[in-house]
């Protein structure tokens, strides 16, 4: 069994060499013919050998890979045990909107204030009608960061870590500070929270390589609108007091009036230009539409043709007679019954574009029909039960107006 | 994203701020180096039969986890304590301390009521053969790290054409820590069956302990660690007109490995020597 | 086997050794040898007829019996009681069945020429062939000459052991355990124990290594013989092996009392003879071995009572032995086990009449003094690291180049030797201890590092800082170097082709002290003595050149240097360079072994003790400390006569008139390049320039001009002129 | 031409300029007012006595290191009473060119932008002062590895707080000649601490776990540089260590 395994392949390629050539192919030159011969005889001896040794310990090597790769298979049922872990992860699935919320419902949740400023977490972190709420932005770290370089504005991250002795520490300590607050309404930064047991602020430790939790950072957008980490703010605090986390704030300030300057300069840039394609543009659908008209018209004025040449004339006897009362005008006029209601409306129209009585264009032989769906500016009513007559029906199947009737012309 | 330009999906590399693991990375070496230095090795030495049934040395229940025998083990164990430095980042140093040791005293209590338990009521089983080193700490830990760090990302091997199966492909799922899941799983089966017995114990330990059933895991405060130890150096108060930034050395060691050589590149073999001329 | 002659040589020897194999078969425990080589005579026989010669058979003697007299056994019959009344005793008591260690005590010598000398015959095919056509050596044998047995030390020691009182050290193998190092059959026992130790517990084959010498060691006699212990009652009995003497056939007579002893030991050395494949497996080698010892060496007897250990119960010995081959950790107390001790012992000499009584040999076991070697070697390891860390710091202070050119090149040298030869030392001993090759191994690291990786690099450092200094030496200072040094600025040597050279002279000085001290181990004692007080004496005394370092640099008492002129000498530039942590340390660090080795009684390299010397040495270096103690506090020139100090370069002195010119400065002011600033200076031509101090300013070889305090502050950076690199003088 | 020829006691201001291209220009300043000598009279001087050179570009001075602006203090009291100096340097920089109206406030322009960097942004310390006297930013980059690189490992000496780098910057241009422990400059690089400790854990890690040190190395952020290199060395020793043993 196993030399069919590796007949198999070998196999394959054997057909190739016997391969009977195609009719018209062109006849292998005698040269490379001998040619292989000699290899043949001349390689048939030392690969073999090399095939042969090599051989055994690789079909060994094979048979146990796939006793263990078996084996790991019919133990893997044991790994579901395990599966409670990821039974909590799963519910870290939904959105990081929701997310940060639940991050701010725990911290909220602490309710330990600050001695100085009395402020309580919820009061201010309140996602509804929390005194810093506008400054809070729901959505994921990447949505921090895009919308802080693009705005040019300060971004102050937190990471709560549920775990250790003293989580709600920096709560207490920084975030309910009266400097804290100040510092975020003067910069106007956007804070943002996170807890690092949710895969997002893992990996969003990992990328700002933070050594110790909890961790306060500072971002600050930079030319090339990345996000540099101003400072931070890591681990326990001892007599830490937050203004040299705000002088590091300060001394970026200038940078980033810099920035924000020149991203509105970007900004203005980018409306000038808007604007400027704007007007481009309507100039360009002005005339666009001139020329729509016009063309619009002689195309009209081809179809009217057209459909003088095509009308019907009016039929002698049987016909249904209608009267059709126009403006300040009635016309008298029989179709054939059998035409669709389409002919009276062509009739109305040519008669007011006043073609109906010059016959000179009589003689243009066949005038095909320009691909233009003429609209007709009108609509034809029968006034005593008012009811629109459709152009497609037939004048027979129109009780209205069959075998005799009247027709308002009404203009949009 | 932020200007730290590697998007680090694994937690910062080094041992700056992680001074526990330092300690316990020496300690896992050092003690098996002196160990066979002074040729006391079988102080980590447990067996049931000829040394607790004999000469009831009680004492090699609390030996028995801080040295390792062989030297595989050391290199395996060594290596899981580097990684489980994502643990003392979520923990915090203290308490990181006061859990391994926590836990380094419960696993050994357990072991110990279980294995008098099943030898002297049923005299039949005779559970004779421990493991050494400290495998039921790291199981314990092993659960808090499981706990709480999440999957960042899962990829899938895709093997196909084994024989012996008749279904075409197996499908193996991985998660980022799976370098982490084939260490633990090499320290346990270095150890044999009581390998897997005891690492079920301890992790099962983990658990009671994680959720109050085994108390302390918050209330336990006796290691002798003082915070002001491990303080980082963001949060001293150094005058405001240091630079914007402050490099940490780790950041350091990263700013000069990049650094650019303005002298001409020294061959390997000169900088070897350079090491020990100037 | 090289030729036909070694060949049929050899052929004989196994013929004859199986020969005798066949009739020590038949022997039963009542009957006497019969041609078996050397057990040919009885004592009362020779006793009769000195010069009687041993053949077989003796008209008169009686083959069939045997009784533990003088008639049949060969030794005289005071000797025979006396070693059945007082060494060996006869009720079964507990003893250590496994007792392989290194035994020393005393030995006195009871009477020389007391019994009459068994002659004993060495058969001529031993004889080397006198050319090289001779195919077949000659068959007989023949006998050394009284004479020639008498003043035969010259080349040799068959001769009667001239001094009365010595010092032995017997070094016990178990044979069935340990590989049969015996060079008579190298065979290895594969057999592994069991099949030697049968009745394990009643009969063990040891390998004994016997030495005794007087205590001037003049007079060496070594025997490596084979020995039957009897674990029940601890009787040792040793007998050595040689062309003339075969002894291994006369063992079950010798130590049996009843016939199941005999038949026990008998069959304990027919298992002996199969296991080793005694016969078949000698080589050339053994042939060789057998008749050198038979030449220069006297056959022994050796009748050994080892001391009970009766206060442990059986299977706490065997817990015992088992633990110390194998440590689990079992509850035995390593500490208070008992050392082997011989109760008392006797050697014989039949063929040389000499009977010799040893007294308080004893020793730990083995594994109990692998221990303690262990510990010693590992607190070795510990000053190691000690002195790395003191030589760390030391460097650390000196960090700059003036400072580390005071330090002295010669004192690190010392010192780097010592180190060195330390660590060759442990690097070739690894190989002999294989249970300490851990140890020894960690101990030559440690060695290996202080000494070629920080105490060179330091030495590169200092050479580099001295290497353009001429001569000014403490030759210089003791002829009173007055003479004007020319300036010869050399081309500086670069760091890298220094550390090239310093390492090839640190590895050759190395080896070639290695050479000189392994030699010296064999010398006789007393050169060995001197040699070796010198070389410590000589070695302990590193701190002379730092000394004399300090009195060429000079520097200002410490008084001075704090309140006077720190304005002037900036900074701690000008002290002793050396810390005094690193001092001290040293200095203990280093005296710690030698004092333990000559003090401590027992200590590990049974190095004989002089307390006296030990003393003397430790003053020594305290007197060294003292020394630089008073250099540091009354500056470093102290006890030299002031006409001796060389004033070395004169910096402050009046510039020459051509200088000035030269340079054509005005008001003869010159810009100190330094600091951009005038300097005034002093020109004796010029009568007005006569008021300005000539302290103010500096004027160097290569006649540059700088103020005092530029020029100094830039010479504690770095000592070449500013202007024009070239290398200045120091201070 | 030093001052001394003409006279006893003159007090002079000589200021050098940066390219020697210009010759010194020699201010008499001993009967001159010392409040009068500022920075702006000797820029009003440079101008008339050296127009050709000076006209339409921006003049700086700087004096031992420091860049002058209008209201530093150039010592002049304390120069004029201090009898054995007769000269005091001052060096000239002409730097690029100025548009009319700059020229005029050229005073406060050395003001604003040395006190800009004096009380907005943290005062720069270490090489980025070199940037107000017109440093180019690759040179400041320079110097600052070629710093590194000598003094780099200099920081972490055992008995102090790790400091960084711009501390040691900034010391280090302070050396002029008051700084006592002028020597940690100048250290040998083997004398060092932190390079000999290095090679010590090196060397100790790479003989002690042989082959399993390996195995470390591969860590990244585990080892400095340096360490990495004598672990290497250590495992030399102990690969030489178990081929002898044979």
């Amino acid at each position: 069994m196993v030399f069919n395994i590796f007949s198999r392949p070998s196999q394959q390629n054997q057909p190739a060499v016997s391969f009977t050539p195609l009719p018209g192919s062109f006849p292998e030159d005698n040269d490379n013919t001998e040619q292989p011969e000699q290899e043949t005889i001349l390689n048939a001896g030392v690969p073999r050998i090399l095939k042969m040794c090599l051989y055994i310990p690789l079909t060994l090597l094979y048979y146990l890979l796939n006793i263990l790769l078996t084996s790991v298979e019919v133990f893997k049922p044991i790994g579901k045990i395990f599966h409670f872990y990821t039974r909590k992860d799963n519910h870290f699935s939904d959105d990081l909107g929701n997310q940060f919320v639940n991050v701010i419902d725990v911290l909220s949740s602490s309710a330990d204030t600050n001695e100085q400023s009395g402020y309580t977490f919820d009061t201010l972190y309140n996602v509804e009608n929390g005194m810093l709420s506008k400054n809070m932005i729901k959505g994921g770290y990447t949505d921090i960061l895009r919308r802080c370089s693009s705005d040019g504005k300060f971004a102050i991250i937190s990471f709560f870590n549920p775990i250790l002795y003293d989580p709600f520490e920096y709560v207490r300590k920084i975030l309910t500070s009266n400097e804290f607050v100040e510092c975020v309404t003067k910069y106007n930064c956007v804070v943002w929270f996170c807890d690092v047991t949710t895969p997002q602020g893992l990996q969003t430790a990992n990328s700002l390589k933070i050594r110790q939790f909890p961790f306060l950072g500072a971002l600050g957008p930079q030319r090339n609108n990345k996000m540099k980490l101003l400072a931070r703010v890591e681990g326990q605090l001892f007599d830490y007091d937050f203004s040299h986390f705000e002088a590091k704030l300060a001394s970026y300030y200038s940078v980033l009036v810099e920035i924000r300057r020149q991203r509105q300069y970007q900004e203005m840039q980018r409306l000038l230009r808007e604007q400027q394609d704007s007007r481009y543009q309507e100039s360009l659908e002005r005339d666009q539409e001139r020329d729509r008209v016009i063309e619009e018209s002689q195309l009209k004025k081809k179809w009217l043709a057209w459909r003088k040449s095509v009308l019907v004339p009016e039929p002698s006897g049987d016909g249904c007679r209608v009267s059709i009362r126009l403006e300040n005008e009635r016309i008298i006029r029989r179709f054939d019954a059998s035409l669709t209601i389409e002919e009276i409306y062509a009739y109305v129209a040519l008669y007011r574009a006043g073609l109906l009585s010059d016959t000179s264009s009589e003689n243009d032989i066949t005038q095909e029909k320009p691909n233009y769906e003429y609209q007709y500016d009108f609509q034809l009513y029968s006034p005593v039960p008012r009811t629109r007559l459709e152009p497609t029906t037939v004048i027979k199947e129109e009780r209205t107006i069959y075998p005799s009737g009247t027709i308002v012309v009404e203009f949009e | 994203m932020p200007s730290t330009n590697s998007v680090g999906v694994e937690i910062p590399t080094g041992l700056v701020q992680f001074p526990i693991t330092k300690i316990l990375m020496i300690c896992c070496v050092g003690v098996a180096l002196t160990a066979s230095l002074f040729n006391m090795k079988y102080l980590f030495l447990l067996q049931y039969d000829p040394f607790i049934v004999e000469y009831g040395q009680y004492w090699r229940y609390f030996t028995f986890q801080l040295g390792s025998l062989n030297e595989s083990d050391v290199a395996i164990m060594t290596l899981i304590w580097y990684q489980f430095r994502s643990l003392e980042r979520l923990f915090g140093s203290r308490k990181y301390l006061n859990i391994v040791i926590l836990s380094w005293a419960y696993t050994t209590v357990v072991i110990f009521l279980i294995s008098n338990l099943l030898n002297k009521l049923l005299p039949g089983i005779w559970w004779d053969q421990y493991t050494n080193g400290p495998l039921p700490v790291i199981l314990c830990l092993t659960h808090f790290y499981k706990q709480y760090t999440p999957r960042l990302y899962e990829f899938n091997i895709i093997i196909n054409q084994p024989f012996l199966l008749h279904s075409n492909t197996i499908v193996w799922k991985l998660t980022d820590q799976f370098f982490i899941h084939g260490l633990l799983f090499l320290a346990m089966v270095n150890q044999g069956a009581t390998g897997l017995v005891i690492g079920l114990i301890s992790w099962i330990c983990a658990i009671l302990m994680d959720n109050g059933l085994l108390p302390g895991t918050d209330s336990f405060q006796l290691a002798p660690f003082k915070d002001s130890w491990n303080r980082s150096s963001s949060t001293l108060n150094r005058p405001s007109a240091v630079m914007t930034n402050d490099m940490t050395s780790e950041d350091l060691n990263e700013e000069e490995a990049e650094e650019p050589q303005d002298e001409p590149q020294r061959t390997l073999g000169v900088q070897f020597l350079d090491t020990f001329r100037r | 086997v090289t030729s036909q002659y070694e060949f049929i040589q050899l052929e004989t020897l196994k013929s004859q050794l199986k020969y005798e194999y066949e009739v020590f078969r038949e022997l039963s425990y009542d009957q006497n040898f019969r041609n078996i080589t050397g057990l040919k005579l009885a004592y009362h026989d020779s006793k009769e007829n000195p010069n009687l010669n041993a053949t077989y058979p003796l008209p008169h003697k009686d083959y069939s019996s045997w009784k533990p007299n003088e008639n049949y056994m060969m030794l005289p019959q005071d000797i025979i009681d006396k070693v059945q009344d007082n060494i060996w005793n006869r009720k079964q008591t507990l003893f250590p069945p496994n007792i392989t260690s290194n035994l020393y005590g005393k030995i006195n010598l009871t009477d020389n020429n007391k019994y009459t000398k068994i002659k004993m015959p060495i058969a001529n095919f031993f004889d080397p062939p006198e050319s090289f056509q001779d195919e077949k050596p000659a068959d007989g044998e023949h006998y050394l000459a009284v004479d020639e047995r008498g003043d035969a030390g010259n080349h040799g020691e068959l001769h009667n052991v001239s001094w009365s009182y010595g010092i032995v050290d017997v070094s016990i193998q178990h044979l069935d355990s340990v590989e049969n190092s015996l060079s008579l059959s190298p065979a290895s026992i594969s057999t592994g124990e069991s099949q030697l130790g049968e009745d394990d517990s009643h009969w063990k084959i040891l390998h004994l290594n016997v030495n005794f010498y007087n205590r001037e060691e003049t007079e060496k006699h070594s025997l490596s013989t084979k020995g039957i212990y009897d674990i029940w009652t601890g009787r040792i009995l040793i007998m050595s092996q040689s062309a003339k003497f075969h002894s291994l056939f006369a063992f079950p007579h010798y130590l049996a009392n009843t016939e199941k002893e005999f038949n026990q030991v008998k069959r304990l050395i027919e298992k002996y003879w199969n296991a080793t494949n005694y016969a078949e497996s000698l080589t050339m080698a053994n042939l060789q071995h057998l008749s050198d010892e038979a030449n220069t060496k006297c056959e022994y007897f050796g009748f050994l009572q080892l001391e009970p250990w009766d206060q442990f119960t059986p299977d706490q010995i065997r817990m015992i032995d088992e633990e110390l081959k194998w440590p689990l950790g079992r509850p035995i107390n390593r500490s208070n086990l008992p050392p082997i001790r011989l109760h008392n012992a006797l050697l014989y000499s039949p063929d040389c009449g000499l009977s010799l009584e040893l007294e308080d040999v004893h020793g730990p076991r083995y594994e109990l003094q692998v221990r303690t070697i262990r510990i010693h070697l590992l607190l070795g390891v510990l000053l190691f690291l000690g002195q790395i860390y003191l030589l760390l710091c030391q460097m650390n202070f000196t960090n700059t180049p003036s400072s580390v050119n005071k330090i002295s090149y010669w004192c690190l040298f010392m010192m780097n030797l010592v180190d060195g030869c330390l660590a060759m030392l442990y690097f070739l001993a690894s190989p002999l201890l294989q249970e300490l090759y851990l140890p020894l191994c960690i101990s030559a690291f440690a060695c290996f590092i202080l000494a070629s990786v920080f105490e060179i690099r330091y030495m590169i450092s200092v050479y580099a800082s001295q290497v353009n200094e001429q001569g000014v030496g403490i030759l210089t200072l003791l002829r009173g170097g007055s003479e004007a040094n020319t300036v010869v600025n050399r081309v500086i040597p670069d760091e890298a082709s220094i550390s090239s050279s310093l390492y090839g002279r640190f590895f050759f000085t190395l080896i070639v002290s290695i050479f000189i001290l392994l030699s010296s181990l064999i010398w006789p004692k007393e050169i060995r003595t001197i040699f070796e007080y010198s070389v410590l004496v000589v070695l302990n005394s590193y701190w002379v050149p730092q000394i004399c370092r300090n009195a060429v640099k000079g520097s200002d008492p410490r008084r001075r240097r704090q309140n006077g002129y720190q304005s002037l000498q900036n900074g701690d530039t000008n002290c002793i360079p050396l810390l005094w942590s690193f001092i001290i340390g040293t200095s203990v660090l280093r005296l710690i072994p030698i004092v333990y080795v000559f003090t401590y009684p027992s200590n590990v390299f049974r190095h004989d003790i002089d307390v006296r010397f030990a003393v003397l040495l430790s003053l020594w270096m305290l007197f060294q400390l003292l020394i630089l103690y008073s250099q540091d506090l009354l500056g470093s020139r102290w006890f030299l006569p002031q006409h001796v100090i060389p004033d070395g370069y004169h910096y402050h002195r009046p510039v020459p008139q051509s200088i000035l010119m030269e340079y054509g400065s005005q008001n003869n002011c010159f810009v100190c390049p330094i600091c951009m600033v005038d300097v005034p200076v002093y020109v004796e031509e010029t009568e007005e320039t006569h008021k300005i101090d000539a302290q103010s300013y500096m004027i160097t070889p290569c006649s540059h001009i700088f103020h005092t305090e530029c020029l100094e502050n830039w010479m504690s950076y770095k000592l070449q002129c500013p202007v024009c690199r070239a290398p200045l003088p120091p201070l | 031409m030093s001052l001394s020829e003409t006279g006893h006691g003159r007090k002079a201001v000589v200021i050098r300029f940066a390219n020697d291209t210009i010759a010194d220009l020699q201010l008499d300043i001993t009967n001159i007012d010392p409040t009068l000598v500022t920075t702006s009279w000797l820029r009003r001087m440079c101008r008339q006595l050296k127009p050709t050179e000076t006209r339409g570009k921006r003049l700086r001075f700087i004096k031992n290191g420091r860049p002058l602006n209008s209201h530093s203090d150039l010592g002049i009291e304390s120069f004029k009473d201090n009898p054995n100096i007769t000269e005091m340097y001052i060096h000239g920089i002409i730097g690029a060119g100025l548009t009319a109206e700059e020229l005029i406030n050229e005073d406060n322009l050395d003001d604003d932008f040395s006190n800009t960097n004096e009380n907005g942004t943290t005062q720069a310390i270490g090489f980025d002062r070199l940037r107000s006297v017109g440093f180019s930013e690759q040179e400041i980059d320079l110097l600052r590895q070629q710093f590194l690189a000598t003094y780099g490992d200099l920081e972490t000496m055992p008995n102090q707080q790790q400091r960084d780098i711009r501390q040691l910057e900034e010391q280090w241009m302070e050396t002029g000649v008051n700084d006592p422990q002028g020597q940690q400059f100048n250290s040998i690089g083997i004398a060092n601490w932190k390079s000999n400790m290095d090679l010590l854990i090196g060397l100790s890690i790479g003989s002690l776990l042989g082959v399993f040190s390996l195995l470390l190395l591969k860590q990244q952020g585990l080892f400095s540089q340096r360490q990495k290199m004598s672990i290497v060395a250590g495992l030399i020793f102990n690969i030489a260590w178990w081929i002898r043993s044979f």
